[in-house]
């Protein structure tokens, strides 16, 4: 099979995308002409054209309002966030319009409209905003960690009829995973064990999978605890199924989590399985989530802010 | 009937006379003062109220309320409840339109208010850059909330002005007579539809009411003698009516019946609202994703509510 | 002692703070000539001036962003919010700005600010966003459930140097409570137990400490069941401790929230609990969220979206 | 050195002409490329540079890191990562002095690009609408990364004419010559501090390198004679130095004197910030928030942290 990037599997999505339906449109700052700033949109600017590939000014607010207002005649709109942080000058687009409108219609009008970018960066740029965009229902919000999940969730994510987020990494960009070279699609809502053990569930999204599964290595090797990694993949719809019949298997969890701790995702799981799989549990469920600070620029201390697998061996150790 | 309620009595020549001249090609997206904009598109009474009323039969279920009137199969995208949040929105509108190799154009209403909201501005550029075929009609009552034009907006000729700084084509005019309306609009709508090129269009216009139905202060940012004058002297419908008597077009007879059939139809209206069914528990969860209520493959995978 | 409204002590203590400190500002739509779209700044600008209560455009990552940086200089700004759903069309300031430049700045900086206004409303105007707030390692999030607290957390949030983001609720601003006319500051981070009892925690904040205190009586009257009512008060900083004693005595909780149940303050306080509290709970830890769809206008529907009293009492009596 | 590095050469003149006419009741705020405003600000280049190295040492203690200078107590205020965020925080210095009745004003920079962000359009009329010290610098570089003002931007006359939307003063000039930039900020300057009224002034000017040290498309978007003419004709410092030359104000000797002290300065700044300690994982906690840094009472209650 061939061995591509996460940004060349993400690369093909779109390219696949946009050639099967005409009505797929790529928006966003430098994306065309420049070939995306991390160089996600790479050739398809020269493959498409000016129609399909659009560059646009540093108006978030006003193209991602535009992005959804051309969702509802049926265009399907990919908008590119240079990085997820920058929502934040058109949350009130996102979650308002996005979020709301196909509701507030009573159903009349939808919305297939996907925003992507990367979720990680520094201080400002550096929001992990997944789990407050997924507070909110009637959006999708999906975090691939590999390359073969990024290419069949995005393809899935450009299908789907209502928004997706997809939080991509730039600390995934670079990452080369086996990828068919046959035309496969994803669902969202279906998490993937990234890795079989029965002591301890690892739970994670988006790179922590590779954090735990780095992890899972270490516990295999130096503390002979069979670590199982459930790959949550997407958040909403969230595969509770999966991660319920992990814990039920290994009765101890530990969530990792490149969010910020206060309302994480992580701390939504760990809720639902306390509640959903009480009886079960032989440990409290854990977090490892990144250190509570905003986001610190020294790069000896931001490589310790996000979870190591260090720190998730000890957590594990805590309680196994 | 809950939340809230903002009366469009006073404005009429405007959504009148801009929507009469749209074409089935052409989109309206408006803000959350736009009971006129519904009627004008088409939708009946009976949806709009029923949707006051929070019914299943409104025009959106019930679930929207008054800021919130949809009707796609009238090219009417809503009600909006954040002020200028809809500007973004009518720029995609009109950006599908324009992809999609359609000659039809994208009136978007907002008030004075609503053009000191960044993403209108945004908006601005991104139309005049992409040479959207998208006109902004600021329906000018002079008036955001209780703040008076003057206390919220600088400028140096009027609000439409800044569209200059965009290099968009811009009019200013007065609501209260609907041929005037349609004519200046005409020209926006033949710029957007055959350049194509966005306009703004500021509307001179003027609020009975408060603010909104709970607007307390509504005689006290302005004086009663200034309601008065504008309803005296300036309502547009009565000077519409003035005039198609005095050219013959109308008699007062047939003038009284209009009056008495519009009230028969808003009483029935009521009726039909009061006797509506409520929106029932379950569906509360229906019309949040396309893929559940159809329960597709994608709509059955994962969960998507979170309560318990 | 004098019986007010949720309002007029809020009212008081903008009233207060303004006559004690030149520095503090009033800034906000509507907030001096109108008295406040729902009137919680009657009086004051006839009172302190144009200088003092200042009514601003609807600009709200100007005035918003206006208020932090004028905040850098030393004044106090209190900036409302007509909704705190309007904070998306300013999250960019609010969280990036507010919530980072005291540490991007080392410490240099510091950002004696708040934000208020009420936190509930219909569909795009009803958000609570204290979830996604509090995430933020640098603000403050409080919401208020009765005129005292409303009073004191307001008194102590605008003198406190750090931004505080307060909740206020539209729903509460009529209602009425003892409140006293000597000068009184409560300290953030400091829970109230408004009800005690041994059987059960019922633990809320913001207008849900009141549905719990309504759904403990009936609890008590119809089930003989002595539920604790824990009011937290404040998001960020957390008491926890105060959380962690009553559920240590009464080893059940069931946290009542207006939020969205996704990633809620209960989900971060129900992952506390499991994680501190493992073994001195007798069930799982249960939530009582807002019905998860976007708010929804039909008045009846409306009014059971929101946690109410029956919905507590079914919860409770599921595992007590 | 990690994150975003944003090289200020070949604008210079723009930082060092403007800053050098404030004095200590202004206050200055920028965006991320503010390398050159913290220099002019009198920030030493040790503390930037050991900021760069993500040092403890540094002018943010290494948290803030290239985009994110600070010096308060040069009123300068940093620093500001996203797009034109910091647009509304310089109207807030601004109307702090003014609410204060210092005779003061706020120079906040920005660039070509920044002007589409709705921020700055709010910014814009509430600076009017208030009559606030503030002067917004547009300082035109011509490319927001690899976009070009024309790809990017609608105007009719240029960037700062959409001032006139707000009935704000603006103008336009040329930031290779620093007296002109002097003059021509000073009127902007007098403006602030004595009417108080705030002004738009476009500045243009050129950037050598790419957008970020990143920018590998440097050269594409542009051709490299574009660049090299730049750096021939109208590089900023080249052409004052010729200028002092000229007029005898400064001899061969001297010009190359100064530049071996500052080539000097660098280097020791790069050994002061190779040398410098790290920030220790305790001071991650540290700077959050100002209560718990000065462990009050209320820094002492309740929980601040949630790890663990
Ligand atoms: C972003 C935002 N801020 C504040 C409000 C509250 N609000 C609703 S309407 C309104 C006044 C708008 O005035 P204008 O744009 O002139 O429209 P008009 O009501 O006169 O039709 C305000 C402040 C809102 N809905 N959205
Ligand atoms: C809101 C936001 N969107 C996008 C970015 C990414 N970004 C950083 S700088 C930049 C270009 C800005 O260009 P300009 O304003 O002309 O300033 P210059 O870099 O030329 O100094 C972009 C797109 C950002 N930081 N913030
Ligand atoms: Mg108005
Ligand atoms: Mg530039």
């Amino acid at each position: 099979m061939p061995v591509i990037t996460y940004r060349k599997a993400l690369n093909d999505a779109l390219a696949e995308e946009l050639a099967r339906d005409e009505n797929v449109v790529i928006i966003g700052e430098e994306v065309a002409q420049y070939n995306g700033a991390y160089k996600v949109t790479e050739e398809l600017w020269k493959r498409f054209g000016d129609k399909r590939v659009v560059d646009a000014p540093i108006s978030e607010a006003g193209f991602i309002g535009l992005g959804i207002g051309a969702s509802m005649l049926g265009l399907r709109p990919v908008v590119e966030l240079m990085f997820w942080s920058f929502a934040f000058v058109a949350y009130d687009q996102i979650v308002n319009n996005a979020g709301c409108i196909r509701y507030m219609s009573g159903g009349l009008v939808n919305l297939p409209l996907v925003i992507r970018g990367p979720a990680n960066g520094g201080t400002t740029h550096s929001h992990t905003p997944e789990s407050s965009l997924a507070n909110h229902p009637g959006v999708r919000v999906v975090c691939p960690a590999t390359a073969y999940d990024a290419k069949g969730l995005m393809k899935t994510a450009i299908r789907d009829n209502d928004p997706v987020f997809v939080m991509e990494n730039t600390l995934l960009y670079g990452e080369t995973w086996e990828v068919p070279e046959e035309e496969y699609l994803i669902p969202l809502g279906v998490a993937d064990v990234k890795r079989e053990g029965r002591d301890l569930s690892l739970i994670a999204h988006g790179r922590a999978v590779m954090t735990s599964l780095k992890a899972a290595k270490i516990l295999a090797a130096e503390h002979g605890i069979k670590a199982e990694v459930v790959d949550l993949r997407s958040i909403r719809p969230l595969d509770e199924e999966a991660i319920l019949q992990s814990v039920r298997k290994t009765h101890r969890a530990v969530l990792v989590d490149e969010n910020k701790p206060f309302c994480a995702v992580s701390a939504q799981i760990a809720a639902m399985i306390q509640e959903k799989a009480f009886d079960d549990l032989d440990a409290p469920v854990q977090r490892v989530c990144a250190l509570d600070a905003p986001a610190i620029y020294s790069p000896p201390l931001e490589k310790q802010q996000l979870p190591t697998a260090e720190r998730v061996v000890e957590k594990v150790l805590s309680i196994a | 009937m809950g939340g809230f309620l903002h009366l469009y009595v006073g404005q009429e020549a405007v959504a009148v006379g801009t929507i009469s001249l749209c074409d089935e090609d052409d989109q309206i997206i408006g803000g959350y003062r736009t009971h006129g904009h519904a009627l004008a598109v088409g939708l009946t009474m009976n949806a709009c109220m029923a949707e006051l009323f929070g019914k299943a039969t409104g025009c959106s279920k019930g679930k929207g309320g008054s800021m919130h009137f949809f009707a796609p199969d009238k090219n009417f995208w809503g009600g909006h409840g954040v002020v200028a949040g809809q500007t973004p929105l009518g720029l995609g509108l009109a950006f599908a339109l324009k992809y999609k190799g359609v000659k039809g154009c994208c009136l978007c209403f907002l008030g004075d208010g609503a053009v000191n909201q960044g993403a209108y501005h945004e908006s601005l550029n991104l139309a005049s850059l992409w040479n959207l075929p998208v006109i902004y009609i600021v329906e000018n009552n002079r008036y955001s909330m209780g703040t008076s034009l003057q206390r919220s907006s600088v400028y140096r000729k009027c609000l439409a002005a800044r569209a200059e700084g965009y290099d968009i084509e811009w009019d200013r005019f007065n609501g209260e007579d609907i041929y005037e309306v349609r004519a200046r609009t005409w020209k926006a709508i033949q710029r957007a539809r055959h350049e194509p090129r966005p306009s703004v269009l500021e509307i001179a216009t003027y609020r009975y009411y408060g603010h909104s139905v709970s607007d307390a202060n509504a005689k006290k940012y302005r004086s009663p003698e200034e309601i008065e004058r504008h309803r005296k002297l300036h309502d547009p419908i009565q000077l519409w009516q003035k005039r198609l008597l005095e050219e013959g077009i109308l008699t007062a007879d047939q003038a009284a019946e209009m009056d008495e059939g519009a009230a028969a139809e808003a009483a029935e209206a009521v009726r039909f609202a009061e006797e509506s069914p409520l929106p029932q528990k379950a569906d509360l969860f229906s019309d949040v994703y396309y893929e559940v209520d159809r329960q597709t493959r994608a709509g059955r995978t994962g969960r998507y509510f979170f309560n318990d």
